[in-house]
């Protein structure tokens, strides 16, 4: 599986924000999206997802532009959880809500164990703390198994031993032929991973 | 009297109390309803009916007393910030709508034979019903606000606020009611109460009472455990993470 | 197996269990201004027998609303809106979905309520049942309209407000329908099937088209 | 005492009866709910737990 981008330039709240972006992503690859704040590295990886226009440039997956949204997980600063449900029922439904033709990932407990959240599978989302949310954020990468990983800023609100899951847990991945390109300021640990550095538009 | 009115003191105090509350609840409704339809008289207008009254007047008063009750334990809420007078306040509120409801279907089904529908803007009705309306809003007002302190700070103005309007409310109603002349002149006050109609009725309206203390002593246990459960689950959250180490279970 | 719209389904109904506000407000407020009416007009039954349909349903319109701008602003706010466009499922299956769960836990309680407050309004048993019926059939195609408005005005500050505005223009076919079918079952020349008729008609074309029209203005929100 | 109005007295008491024990029960079953939560935590019901 290949994701190309040609000269992607994307708009928000109508001015240019990314100007000219290219890379080349490929089976266990990773880039490190960089630059200071307000480069657009949010916005990139939202427009890869489909959630914002892209405004020039071409994006393709094998050859094919449409239906990306449908292969990657986009894990950014909202979790995505409600306070109302418990935490393994919030990340059971995203399972099965994610989930391509059929193919479920591992199970809430299972996905929450690898970031150590074991024990809050069936506490209403709404008693977790700001880093914990993060995590189970995080945890919904392995309860639907999609080959794209968008990461924005991943390692915010994480604790170090939490970093490190999240460092075995990407390593996986990329063992396993997935992709990741993750928006951030501090190192992640990616070896062999390429940069794409955007600066302010000019 | 603060001292005492610790949560803990609280559940301790109440765990005797509700089964002898209960008792004497179930004593007096059964003696007061064995006296309502064996012994107490039909009316010479009404007849049958007026039985119903021995359950819609003491609603009515319930309704009222406790708004009486929500609205001191709204004081204790303000004035020495407890969480046992939040309790009282919030379980309070439930019971009086309860007891508004059943006085407001009861006069309905009384005044039926009488007034040909099921329901006519009787200035003491509609009285029942605002109030009912006032409830109501407090309740949704606990459920909407997650945050135990502002709920009940919240409420607690709320209700007194509520209590300063109930006179006003009460006024404007009758006034309202007189002005429009309704169609058939009705007070559900209903006939000279004789001493043989008086005794059922403060019997029952005793009973019902303690049916209400007891219910607010079971709600009032629940809500103390309800905030308990809410601490200790975001204790087990945080101790979670403390002891987090070792169940990092290594990324099969 | 559970697909993805099923788990959907089950999770909207689960919150709006947990929660439990919801329906129950929008009956509370429509108590309230069925209660209101009188107070302005007056005791007078033959007079709020007349009115007695129109004014349950105005009432039920606007409860209808009130529930409703929260449809889309929850999920905004903790970021489900986005995952939501990342299944596999398109998202105007999600918005039908969420229309369908919204209606059952919102507008159902008021179908049920509507036609008991027609008590306080001095209605017949029949004009009681019209209304329900009425209700019943109409207020899908006012949730699906509203769900539009609710598209339109999500993560806007005072989007209730402005949702209602953009809103309830569009739901007065519905409430014109639904009212003569409610006062065609309090007996009247009409005959009751006839606006009933049309108000299914207004409900399978808003089911129909209002979904496109949501989703339309829900993908690629962006912030 | 069957008389027309027996209806209406038979509903109002019923409809207070159904008012009623719904609220007891309501009351009670939230009792139960909650004691097993706080057990599931491991914290017995009414032993002193909590500084008041």
């Amino acid at each position: 599986m290949r994701l190309k981008a040609q000269k992607l330039c994307i708009d928000r709240g109508g001015r240019r924000i990314v100007e000219g972006a290219d890379f080349d992503l490929s089976d266990g690859q990773a880039l490190i999206v960089a630059g200071p704040n307000g480069a657009g590295k949010s916005t990139l990886l939202r427009a890869i997802a489909g959630l914002l226009p892209i405004a020039a440039g071409a994006l393709d997956l094998d050859g094919e532009a449409e239906d990306i949204a449908s292969v990657l997980h986009y894990i950014g600063h909202a979790e995505g959880m409600k306070p109302a449900l418990s935490v393994g029922e919030n990340l059971a439904f995203w399972g099965a809500f994610l989930a391509r033709d059929g193919k479920r990932g591992r199970s809430p407990a299972d996905a929450l164990g690898a970031f150590g959240l074991a024990h809050v599978l069936d506490i209403p989302a709404g008693y977790l703390s700001a880093g914990q949310k993060r995590r189970a954020a995080l945890a919904r990468l392995l309860v639907a198994p999609r080959p794209i990983w968008l990461l924005d800023e991943p390692t915010t609100a994480l604790d170090v031993r939490s970093q490190g899951a999240l460092g075995q847990v990407m390593a996986e991945h990329r063992a396993g032929g997935g992709m990741i390109m993750a928006a951030t300021h501090s190192p992640l640990g990616l070896e062999g991973a390429g940069e794409l550095r955007l600066g302010i538009a000019a | 009297m603060l001292r005492y009115a610790n949560p803990s003191f609280v559940l301790r105090f109440v765990k005797p109390a509700i089964p002898i509350c209960a008792g004497l609840t179930a004593i007096l409704l059964a003696v007061g309803l064995y006296l309502v339809f064996f012994v107490a008289p039909a009316d010479y207008q009404q007849g049958e009916t007026v039985r119903i009254m021995y359950i819609h007047v003491p609603a009515a008063w319930l309704g009222m007393f406790a708004y009486m009750v929500m609205s001191s334990a709204a004081l204790g809420t303000l004035v020495w910030r407890h969480p046992v007078a939040d309790a009282a306040q919030k379980s309070a509120a439930p019971l009086g709508a309860m007891f508004t409801f059943v006085c407001l279907v009861t006069g309905s089904l009384w005044g039926k034979p009488m007034w040909g529908t099921y329901w006519v803007w009787d200035a003491r009705l509609t009285s029942m019903l605002v109030l009912l309306l006032i409830y109501l809003a407090l309740i949704a007002l606990w459920q909407t606000i997650e945050e135990p302190q502002r709920a009940a700070k919240a409420a607690a103005v709320m209700t007194l606020v509520g209590l300063v309007n109930i006179p006003i409310i009460k006024f404007s109603v009758d006034w309202w009611n007189t002005l429009h002349q309704p169609a058939s002149v009705f007070t559900t006050s209903g006939p000279a109460i004789y001493s043989s109609m008086l005794w059922p009725l403060l019997i029952m309206a005793v009973g019902a009472t303690f049916l209400f203390l007891t219910l607010h002593m079971m709600s009032i246990r629940n809500e103390i455990l309800r905030r308990r459960l809410d601490r200790l689950t975001h204790l087990a959250v945080a101790a979670g993470e403390a002891r987090g180490t070792a169940s990092f279970e290594p990324a099969r | 197996m559970s697909g993805p719209l099923s788990s959907l389904v089950r999770r909207e109904i689960a919150i709006a269990r947990r929660i439990g506000g919801g329906g129950s407000m929008g009956v509370v407020f429509l108590l309230v201004l069925v209660t209101i009416v009188p107070f302005a007009i007056g005791p007078d039954l033959n007079l709020l027998r007349r009115i007695g349909p129109a004014i349950l349903w105005i009432a039920s319109l606007l409860a209808m609303l009130l529930g409703l701008d929260r449809l889309f602003q929850a999920d905004w706010e903790d970021g489900s809106l986005d995952q939501l466009q990342l299944g596999a499922t398109p998202l105007e299956a999600v918005v039908f979905v969420k229309c369908l769960a919204h209606w059952a836990t919102t507008a159902l309680p008021l179908v049920v309520a509507a036609p008991l407050m027609g008590l306080l309004m001095a209605q017949e048993p029949e004009s009681m049942l019209g209304i329900g019926v009425s209700l019943l059939v109409g207020s899908p195609a006012m949730t699906f309209i509203g769900a539009v408005g609710a598209a339109a005005t999500v993560s806007l500050r005072r989007g209730g407000l402005l949702m209602a505005l953009l809103v309830l223009p569009l739901c007065i076919p519905a409430l014109i329908f639904g009212v003569s079918a409610a006062n065609a079952a309090a007996g009247g020349t009409v005959p009751f099937l006839t606006p009933l008729a049309v108000l299914a008609a207004l409900t399978l074309a808003s089911g129909a088209l209002c979904p496109f029209a949501a989703a339309a203005l829900l993908r690629r929100l962006g912030e | 005492m069957n008389n027309p109005h027996t209806t209406f007295i038979v509903a109002s008491y019923a409809i207070t009866a159904v008012a009623v024990l719904g609220t007891i029960a309501a009351i009670m079953l939230d009792y139960r709910r909650l004691r097993r939560a706080l057990e599931k935590l491991g914290a017995p019901v009414d032993q002193r737990a909590d500084e008041g």
